[in-house]
């Protein structure tokens, strides 16, 4: 099991020049690559699909005039962005204004590393893979009560507070229902967690507190991505546009493609931990070759991240916005103690059962 | 020059002596806060170099993660007590609260 | 000079730089956010150090839940409009050269103890699992005892927090 | 371990420098011709009145103690889960010793949360529900 840095080292061993390049020059090309090869056209057709289902879902047609279908929408939308004026206001913070959108890229971009797309497809096969995920995702909270409090306008720092408070709060479920996996799968290596898993066999269905575990982390990292109807921190009817009010152009525009950005490790992440990763179900894919399997892994794994998108824009455009009194409710007395309960649920059950989850017992009946 | 156990230590040491200026130089309690949580990373790079170059095992890795604990208990708690004198006096001036009842 | 070297370098300088602007910049707010480079080089140190869970640990606590409480503590203490954060002035002259005195005496003793250093030869081992072990084995008086500390400073500050 | 974290290294990097770089690519593109209307803070098209730099609610802060703590917590718990499943499946005695271990944990920090649960700290808007407010002050205590 390698990263994909070492993957494509050892691919190029034999060539003649490429072969002698050392394993850093391949990170950094696999990490240009999944930024502008995935990530940044990604955000923009995320932006233009889920304009599509806005439009289906409240009768109208959405985006159709640039392109068929409107399909080349997102370029004229990122073209326009790069054209528009970049706006410091002048009663702002201007170094920490800057430094603002420099953080939440990081904490977005950079939680990418540790997404198993397929296998031997990983940017940064780390042991703590998933808590690497959880500490680097944690820097999004700074990033936005700094963009709230540079910006010097009583909405961005209601906003960007609020965000900030939401962020923390969802952070505790999530975390725990993460941990809840851990103690199935026993390590925090992504690659591993999916390894663990395969065709017959996904976390989800292990045991039933993991089932409701997987619905918390869902719901609970649905808010930490500050989504409707979630979104109390930028709700356009109260605080205008929340913390990234007075941002403008191009930091606007990051703002809004790390928002897509974290909508999918979000479900990257739910696909690795619950819902078997790369694995085809009834069929097993790691008996065909090299060629063959990574793409149709990449395939398996990225069609079950973005139907989890879909459903993702489809709940923002069905439920209306929580209040954000009831928010705090919801994390702190509903999300939180049913997450605790799932932990100790399930680590009940790897006791009772000698660790075995629900399809394996199924099994061991049929054997004996 | 190959990084031996002493240059981690000095590291350490630079970052011990920083917050012991920071303690003592700062008005603001929240300053002085700081200054704390600096002299705390440098018990921590000690306690993990210890572990590695001389234990040879994860001892001081455990301790490094109690003082993580430690850290978070005692920032919790004193800036608890910073908002609750600044909300009592108005200021967060740490030498204007000489008397203990607030 | 190899690369693991240059690196401990760039971290400790990482480290170091954004510490001594914590220390000596007069606004507080400015204080607390290089905070965060030093937070950074020190989970750097971490990780040359081979306790890649110790590092991530320092992120997520220090950077993700520290300094944001030191954040929010800075913008509530000070209300007053259009006032920034300056520290009063205060000589710091005297602390520094106390501490520089400090800092050689640290020093000389550093470089004269002979270190009896044992460094195994396998290169970094996964710590995750045998931290785990440990805290369950030898430190689980100290491991449940954390939780108790985390109580009590859970319902102190809670306490002291609450809006009368 | 240390070619994967070269790699995460090289991804903090280049993030760092990619927000800078995006925007140095539409620098010349782009318009600049600010004046001091376009450079003033929005608020809805009124004239800004007074610095937003103003004391918020304490509430923020005491989400921000019990997420710190239960952060802690958290960090403090993986380790365990991970030996979790070995400890399970080598022997039964061990299993149970594990779960009374991790159950004690979570139990003595479970105090505290449901302290703070009985005491209200969760109410955003705190006692709001419980005694009826005269309308004429309403607009105060949501402040």
């Amino acid at each position: 099991m390698t990263s994909l840095p070492e993957f494509l080292k050892e691919l190029f061993e034999s060539w003649p020049l490429l072969g002698i390049l050392p394993v850093w020059f391949y990170s950094i090309v696999a990490i240009f690559g999944l930024l502008f090869l995935f990530l940044f056209p990604f955000a923009g057709v995320a932006v233009y699909v889920e304009r599509k289902i806005a439009g289906d879902i409240q009768a109208r047609i959405g985006p159709n005039v640039v392109g068929p279908y409107g399909i080349l929408q997102w370029i004229a939308d990122a073209l326009k962005l790069l054209l528009k004026e970049d706006i410091i206001p002048t009663n702002a913070d201007k170094k920490l204004f800057i430094l603002s959108p420099m953080l939440i890229f990081i904490s977005g971009a950079c939680a990418y590393a540790v997404i198993p797309f397929a296998d031997n497809v990983i940017l940064a096969n780390l042991n703590i893979g998933i808590f690497y995920l959880l500490a680097i995702t944690s820097m999004v909270t700074l990033g936005l009560i700094l963009g709230g409090w540079a910006s010097n306008n009583k909405w961005s720092l209601l906003g960007g507070l609020r965000a900030a408070a939401q962020v923390v709060s969802y952070e505790i479920p999530v975390a725990l229902s993460i941990l809840t996996v851990v103690l199935v799968t026993g390590t925090l290596d992504m690659a591993q967690i999916v390894k663990m898993q395969g065709p017959f066999y996904w976390n989800i269905f292990h045991n039933p507190f993991l089932f409701i575990s997987a619905c918390i982390y869902y719901i609970a990292a649905l808010a930490e991505a500050n989504r409707t109807p979630f979104d109390i921190p930028e709700a356009d009817s109260e605080l205008v546009s929340g913390y990234n009010t007075e941002y403008s152009g191009m930091r606007f525009a990051i703002f809004f493609l790390i928002e897509y950005a974290e909508c999918f490790i979000i479900c990257a992440v739910a696909t690795t931990l619950f819902l078997g990763g790369w694995h085809l179900p009834f069929f097993d894919l790691s008996s065909l070759t090299l060629g063959l399997r990574i793409p149709l892994q990449i395939m398996v794994f990225m069609t079950k991240s973005i139907l989890l998108l879909l459903t993702m824009m489809w709940i923002r455009w069905t439920l209306p916005r929580y209040r954000v009194d009831q928010l705090m409710k919801l994390c702190w007395e509903v999300f939180v103690p049913f997450s605790f309960a799932c932990l100790i649920g399930t680590a009940f059950w790897m006791v009772l059962f000698k660790g075995k989850g629900i399809p394996e017992l199924i099994l061991g009946l049929f054997v004996s | 020059m190959t990084v031996e156990l002493h240059h981690y230590l000095i590291l350490s040491s630079i970052l011990f002596v920083l917050g012991i200026i920071g303690i003592i130089s700062r008005k603001n309690s929240i300053g002085i806060l700081m200054g704390i949580e600096l002299v705390m990373n440098a018990c921590g790079i000690n306690f993990v170099a210890f572990s590695k170059y001389i234990a040879s095992d994860f001892s001081g890795q455990i301790f490094a993660l109690f003082i993580f604990v430690i850290a978070a208990a005692e920032v919790v708690v004193a800036l608890a007590i910073v908002l609750r004198i600044y909300q009592n006096k108005a200021t967060i001036d740490i030498e204007e609260v000489k008397d203990l009842k607030c | 000079m190899t690369s693991y070297d240059s690196l401990f370098y760039v971290f400790a300088a990482v480290t170091i730089i954004p510490a001594i602007v914590t220390v000596f910049h007069p606004n507080i707010l400015y204080a607390a956010l290089s905070l965060f480079g030093s937070f950074f080089g020190v989970a750097g140190i971490y990780v040359l150090l081979g306790a890649d869970f110790i590092a991530a640990t320092q992120v997520l606590i220090y950077v993700g839940g520290i300094l944001v409480l030191i954040l929010f503590a800075v913008m509530l203490s000070k209300n007053i409009y259009g006032m920034t954060f300056q520290d009063e002035k205060k000589k710091k002259i005297l602390p520094t050269l106390f501490g520089i005195l400090l800092l050689g005496f640290l020093i000389k003793l550093i470089t004269t103890v002979h270190w009896n250093t044992t460094l195994s030869e396998e290169g970094p081992l996964p710590t995750t699992a045998a931290l785990g072990n440990l805290l369950l084995t030898e430190y689980l008086l100290p491991f449940e005892l954390a939780s108790v500390l985390l109580l009590a400073a859970l319902i102190g500050a809670i306490i002291l927090a609450r809006s009368k | 371990m240390y070619t994967q974290f070269t790699t995460i290294l090289l991804f903090l990097i280049i993030g760092a420098c990619m927000v800078p770089l995006i925007l140095l690519v539409g620098r010349y593109l782009r318009p600049a011709n600010p004046d001091p209307k376009k450079l003033s803070t929005y608020e809805c098209g009124e004239l800004p009145k007074g610095n937003s730099w103003v004391q918020f609610n304490l509430r923020f802060y005491v989400i921000a103690i019990l997420f710190l703590i239960f952060d802690v917590e958290i960090a403090f718990m993986f380790p365990v889960a991970v030996t979790f499943r070995q400890w399970v499946t080598s022997s039964q005695a061990k299993g149970v010793l594990i779960f009374s271990e991790i159950i004690l944990f979570i139990a003595i920090l479970l105090i505290g949360f449901v302290y703070a649960w009985t005491k209200g700290d969760f109410e955003w808007i705190k006692g709001l529900q419980k005694k009826q407010i005269d309308p004429r002050f309403r607009g105060d205590d949501l402040k």
